[in-house]
């Protein structure tokens, strides 16, 4: 009995659902879960984007309808939304995928059913190699690493420690760094780990600084592992300069751990973080500070990196739907192909036949903490 | 017994063979086969939880074993995925008998932490050996092939439609397997261990070897449902193995009625239906889900199936 | 910079948290063999609530205070709707309903507070203190005495105290404890409410160094769980060692041998203990009756 | 021809010597009971017997071979199975299932054979069927065969038990208490099986607390007190002995022994 009135429920959401011409997007973030960090900003980003989109007309006359699932981060939850999103509710895209195994578990889908799909997670082997209808709006891993590098390279730091986190981003961003070091004449002497729970680092922190010849440490990693590491550093008194990722480019990371602590920190940011205090003809000035300011009003939370993804990702769709005039997925897909000097929060997009991100490295600003605020280094 | 094996199984397979009629969209196959999936996992741990009375906190760790042996075994070795499930079994099946002999001897909560550790070491080594699994980001896994196979001798079926129905006939042995093990005498003596170990020993039951049989079957179940998963998604995350899919499964079997595999099936069903359904509370999902959980158990406590059935048996 | 005692300070700090978690286990397990798997949203509660508390203006210590009764009222509550309603249903059936409890406190506290990390000032500053070459953070001290403290009462209540008596009794033979004259529901409700404030006590101590969002919980629970059936399920003087050893282990791992594999290390060290002592360190030998 | 040798076995719990150098035999054929007072360390011997608790000292030979600390279900392959005071009926099984259980040894092949319900195990499952069917009608439960077990009378479970015992194909049986809460009725049931039982050729060892029915049915009766073993010999002699009686005295069994 319970069956036939949980597949009723269903049918009658599936009838509410295809009662209205409009334009359908999808949306499988990680609004709970481990990687909620990611995926909450963005839910809340997407919503209070197509609401404001609709109230100005929406696209070519047609209203925005976002359909949105929380997959908790489990890839399997999240390839089970993607094909409700696609069979059931019809959508024309798909934004999403919070982490990279979400990511990975609805691209293969997306492609499959040629529906377009952005991808808000940082891993390379989402658009390399490159898929007809897969897409992404974050930096990589590997542009990050390279981002911070090239800091270090200037600073004249040859031999590093590492220390990251296991989750997919610290892992993954861990992988990548090792890979690329080589590049820019690093040599990475020491390289621990923590768990996503963990409360004290110190013994880690503590092998690190006694490892001969570190000049600065280097800290892969998203929620609250950096900001007890910056604690950690801060309470061992490590002379060295410490590198944070882009995982941690939020107000509230200088809150976590602590504005002693986090003095000096420095870690590749975007434009959204420093929206104040761009010049006037920074490019992105408008796009950021507009974000922020309706962001923070309406979620009441600082803004993140993260919920700048969707922005861009929302942005970019909503431009290849202009263009594209039609709701077929596939006129979507060869307009958001043809996407050019799309400025959005995290950079430039422009996309090609070759290239799914469309950002370089011009985008990425490398930040430091200074008196409990950022300020931009180059 | 409630009714005869060769009835439940009637049933079982007249609903499997039947539900598609009602589906109005490919998505609804996909929730299918996530539900055989689920069940067939359910299913071993009725044998070992509901029949031999021990419990296991760590089961996904087999999962994970089965879902990583396809993905890792037609990437490393060659070999065909068909294979890779069958490997993956052998060696859920070693596993299970190397690390039960010791933690058997535990009891209660005692194994419980013991099984949950096993679990966590399983995700660990899929989480930290990146180099092979991919790390916390997952891998993909090969196609099957079978669908190919399919579509080349002229019969074409969607992916969905296609794991429905290979999922579905998986359970259908699966639960046939274990309806049979049930009245026979192996089952017979894990329930007897259940009941009393003292007495079963002293009829010549081997209470240690047996509680290792029990094991070792749950986790080839576990690691069939895991390969099943790996290959319906084409893509893997060490968070096969979690504990919360460990919890998840158990959940399923208790809610359902663990002693029973046609109650482990309706556990599977409707946790797996359930977080579907309640996206339409959106922030709300996580509350009504627990609420649901505790109700269940309040006012059906030994599991659905018995608790109805116990019902149904007092109002004549 | 002295390696080995700062993985012990380390070590000692994070087995402090474990060691108040663990002990928070104890007490509903004695008065009725369920180990309460919410018992991680208790910590978390606490945290949460003096977070939200302390920023809506209200005093630290009173903030706490808050915090500790509040979740205590919730863990009656937890018994009164959810436990009691189900008396004499299987144990795993229990479980269950611990397990889903856990997950409605999250799906509320994630409506009612928000998703984001949070951090209370440490009580006595920051300043780390040094000794012999290696440093402990005076929050460190708290969460170490808070549990020392915590483990002291709970012994003193189990073999000093009437009250405490009757919790064991209870669970031994409820039957029994009611023909003595034993109130069993006023001492399930008293279990619920000190595992309830023990716990809070725990997230209010540790959220200055190991931070708190809504979903804690589950992390710490696990962790709080092996430790106490390391020690000895229900014996606080095991939940205590249990909690210490496991935090020891896993920061002498993370510094001597591998950051990566030191919750493995932990859980392989403690399937050697059960091995041998399957009843846990200091867990009671139980002999079959028949 | 004597089956079980039991050589000056003792066992200490916590410094306490709960039975201390026992000796005595029981032979094929006859029925062997073991009387005392409550705790004289009756289900002890036994449990030492049976293999549930390993021995301090002393030995048990089952036909000759030296058994000490075998496990229980060794012992149940070389033909001793028992019943318990304490009743350890499989609750949530059926009346049958119950039965059947006892045939776990003759039944079970591999798992395989179990699993894909081979011919071979569908034979022994049929086999066991009848030969359980067969005891559950000599020990009057054929027509409760579907029954789940909890809900059984104490009587009934006593002669589930005995029935579950029986499916061992025993040489050796070891009744606990099979009397014990049962009306006069069922004792004299019990009476009459035991008595079929010994006249089959099993070594019945008895623990009873029913005088009327050990002085009734018994060959042999050994007297516990304290785990000593204070007498020995036929039910004739052993009532009349003034040790038996001492030990008995001030306790309600003296009344039976005199009567």
């Amino acid at each position: 009995m319970k069956t036939t009135m949980t597949l009723t429920g269903l049918t009658l959401a599936l009838l509410a659902s295809t009662a209205h011409a409009e334009l359908r997007l999808g949306a499988s973030l990680s609004a709970t879960g481990p990687a909620a960090f990611l995926g909450d900003p963005e839910a809340k980003t997407l919503e209070m984007l197509v609401e404001e989109l609709n109230a100005n007309g929406g696209i070519n006359g047609e209203d925005v309808v976002l359909t949105l699932y929380d997959d908790g981060g489990d890839p399997n939850k999240a390839r089970t939304f993607a094909t409700r999103l696609i069979e059931d509710d019809g959508v024309v895209a798909i934004i999403g995928g919070s982490t990279t195994g979400t990511t990975m578990a609805i691209a293969d889908l997306a492609d499959g059913e040629g529906i377009p799909f952005i991808s808000l997670a940082g891993a390379v082997s989402i658009i390399d190699p490159v898929r007809e209808f897969v897409f992404k709006t974050p930096h990589t891993d590997r542009m990050a690493c390279e981002k911070i590098f090239t800091d270090m390279q200037a600073q004249g730091t040859t031999v590093i420690g590492m220390i990251s986190g296991t989750d997919g981003f610290g892992a993954s961003m861990q992988a990548q760094c090792k890979d690329v070091a080589g590049d820019y004449d690093i040599t990475i002497a020491a390289d621990e780990t923590y768990g996503p729970g963990d409360a004290d680092m110190t013994p880690q922190l503590t092998n690190i600084a006694n490892t001969d010849g570190i000049q600065a440490v280097l800290n892969p990693g998203f929620g609250q592992g950096p900001a007890v590491v910056t604690r950690n550093y801060a309470q061992l008194g490590i002379d060295l300069p410490l590198y944070q990722s882009h995982g941690v480019a939020s107000n509230g990371f200088i809150e976590l751990a602590g504005a002693d602590a986090a003095e000096g920190v420095r870690l590749p940011g975007t434009a959204l973080l420093i929206a104040d205090i761009l010049p006037d003809d920074d490019p992105q000035k408008e796009v950021a500070t507009t974000y922020k300011a309706a962001f923070e009003e309406q979620a009441g939370q600082p803004v993140s990196t993260f919920g700048g993804y969707a922005h861009d990702a929302f942005a970019l769709m909503v431009d290849a739907m202009t263009r594209a005039g039609s709701d077929d997925p596939q006129d979507i897909r060869d307009a958001l192909e043809a996407t050019s000097g799309l400025i959005g929060t995290t950079g430039t997009y422009t996309f090609s036949e070759t290239d799914h991100l469309g950002l370089d490295l011009s985008a990425f600003r490398m930040l430091e903490i200074v008196d409990g605020g950022w300020s931009a280094i180059d | 017994m409630l009714t005869s094996k060769w009835v439940q199984l009637a049933v079982l397979a007249v609903l499997i063979a039947a539900l598609p009629l009602l589906f109005p969209s490919g998505y609804y196959y996909r929730i299918g086969a996530l539900i055989f999936v689920n069940a067939l996992a359910v299913t071993g741990l009725v044998i070992l939880v509901g029949w031999a009375g021990q419990i296991s906190l760590g089961h996904a760790g087999f999962a994970g074993i089965g879902a990583y042996a396809c993905a890792l075994a037609p990437e490393h070795l060659g070999l065909h995925p068909v294979v890779a499930i069958v490997l993956g079994m052998v060696i859920s099946a070693g596993l299970a008998a190397l690390i039960g002999k010791p933690i058997l001897r535990l009891k209660g909560y005692y194994l419980g932490v013991a099984t949950l550790g096993f679990g966590i070491l399983v995700t660990m080594v899929l989480t930290n050996e990146r180099i092979w699994t991919g790390g916390p980001d997952g891998m993909s896994v090969a196609k099957l092939g079978l669908r190919e196979l399919l579509r080349d001798m002229g019969v074409r079926v969607s992916g969905g439609v296609f794991w429905y129905w290979a999922c579905g006939i998986v359970l259908l042995i699966g639960a046939w397997l274990a309806l049979n093990l049930y009245n026979s005498a192996t089952g017979r003596a894990l329930r007897a261990l259940h009941g009393s170990e003292v007495a079963a020993s002293t009829i010549g039951i081997d209470v240690p070897r047996l509680k290792l049989q029990a094991f070792v079957i749950s986790a080839v179940y576990a690691s069939v449902a895991g390969s099943l998963l790996a290959l319906q998604n084409g893509f893997i995350t060490p968070d096969v193995a979690g504990f919360m899919h460990s919890i998840e499964i158990v959940t399923m079997a208790v809610l359902g009625g663990v002693g029973s595999v046609v109650g482990a099936i309706l556990g599977a069903v409707i946790l797996t239906l359930l977080p579907q359904v309640l996206t339409v509370f959106a922030e709300y999902e996580q509350l009504v889900l627990g609420a649901v959980m505790i109700l269940v158990m309040i006012f059906l406590p030994r599991g659905l199936l018995p608790s109805i059935a116990a019902r149904l048996k007092r109002k004549p | 910079m002295d390696s080995l005692l700062q993985f012990l300070f380390s070590g000692l700090t994070v087995g402090a948290v474990y060691a108040l978690v663990a002990l928070g286990f104890t007490i509903i397990y004695n008065a009725s063999d369920v180990v309460n798997f919410a018992q991680g949203e208790f910590v978390m509660l606490g945290g949460m609530i003096t977070v939200f508390a302390h920023e809506a203006g209200i005093p630290l210590p009173l903030a706490a205070l808050l915090a500790v009764v509040l979740t205590a009222a919730i863990g009656v509550a937890l018994n009164k709707l959810a436990i009691e309603p189900a008396r004499g249903a299987p144990v795993v059936s229990i479980i269950i309903i611990t397990i889903g409890a856990s997950i409605f406190i999250r799906g509320a506290s994630q409506l009612i507070f928000d998703k984001q990390l949070h951090r209370l000032p440490s009580f006595s500053g920051d300043a780390p203190i040094r000794i012999g070459g290696a440093t402990i953070l005076p929050q460190s001290l708290w969460v170490i005495g808070g549990a020392l403290i915590v483990f002291v009462a709970l012994w003193l209540f189990f073999t000093r105290t009437l009250t405490g008596k009757a919790v064991l009794a209870t669970a031994n033979n409820r039957l029994a404890a009611q023909l003595v004259g034993i109130n069993t529901r006023a001492i399930m409700t008293l279990s619920f409410a000190l595992s309830a404030a023990i716990g809070a006590l725990a997230g209010v101590l540790a959220t200055p160094i190991t931070l708190v969002s809504y979903d804690v919980g589950v992390a710490l629970a696990l962790k709080g769980f092996a430790a106490a059936m390391l020690g000895g399920m229900g014996n606080p003087k095991g939940a205590l060692v249990g909690g210490l050893l496991l935090g020891l282990f896993e920061a002498l791992t993370a510094g001597y041998l591998s950051s990566q594999y030191k919750e493995a290390v932990a859980f392989i060290v403690i399937l050697a203990v059960l091995f041998a002592m399957p009843q846990g360190l200091f867990g009671a030998k139980s002999t079959e009756r028949v | 021809m004597t089956l079980l040798h039991i050589e000056g076995l003792g066992i200490n719990f916590g410094g306490l010597k709960a039975v201390d150098n026992v000796s005595f035999a029981a032979a094929a054929g006859q029925v062997t009971s073991v009387i005392g007072p409550n705790g004289a360390g009756k289900t002890t011997l036994f449990n030492m017997i049976s293999g549930v608790y390993t021995p301090g000292s002393g030995r048990v030979a089952l036909d000759g071979d030296n058994v000490t600390g075998i496990h229980p279900s060794q012992l149940a392959r070389r033909g001793l199975s028992r019943t318990f005071q304490n009743l350890q009926i499989f609750q949530d099984m059926s009346v049958l299932d119950n039965a059947l259980a006892g045939f776990h040894l003759s039944e079970r092949g591999s798992v395989w054979g179990d699993m894909l319900s081979l011919p071979a195990a569908r034979r022994r499952a049929r086999d066991a069927r009848d030969g359980a069917m067969k005891l559950l009608k000599r020990v009057r439960l054929d027509d409760l065969a579907s029954e789940v077990a909890g809900n059984l009378s104490y009587g009934q479970l006593k002669r589930l038990e005995i029935a579950r015992a029986l499916g061992v194909g025993p040489r050796v049986l070891l009744l606990d208490e099979p009397a014990a809460g049962c009306n006069a009725v069922e004792t004299e049931e019990i009476d009459t099986l035991i008595a079929e039982l010994a006249a089959s050729g099993i070594a019945v060892l008895l623990v009873e607390h029913d005088m009327k029915l050990v002085m009734r049915i018994s060959h042999h009766v050994v007297v516990l007190d304290h785990g000593q073993m204070i007498a020995e010999g036929d039910p004739e002699s052993v009532s009349q002995n003034p040790e038996v009686i001492k030990a008995y005295l001030g306790t309600e069994a003296v009344d039976n022994v005199a009567g």
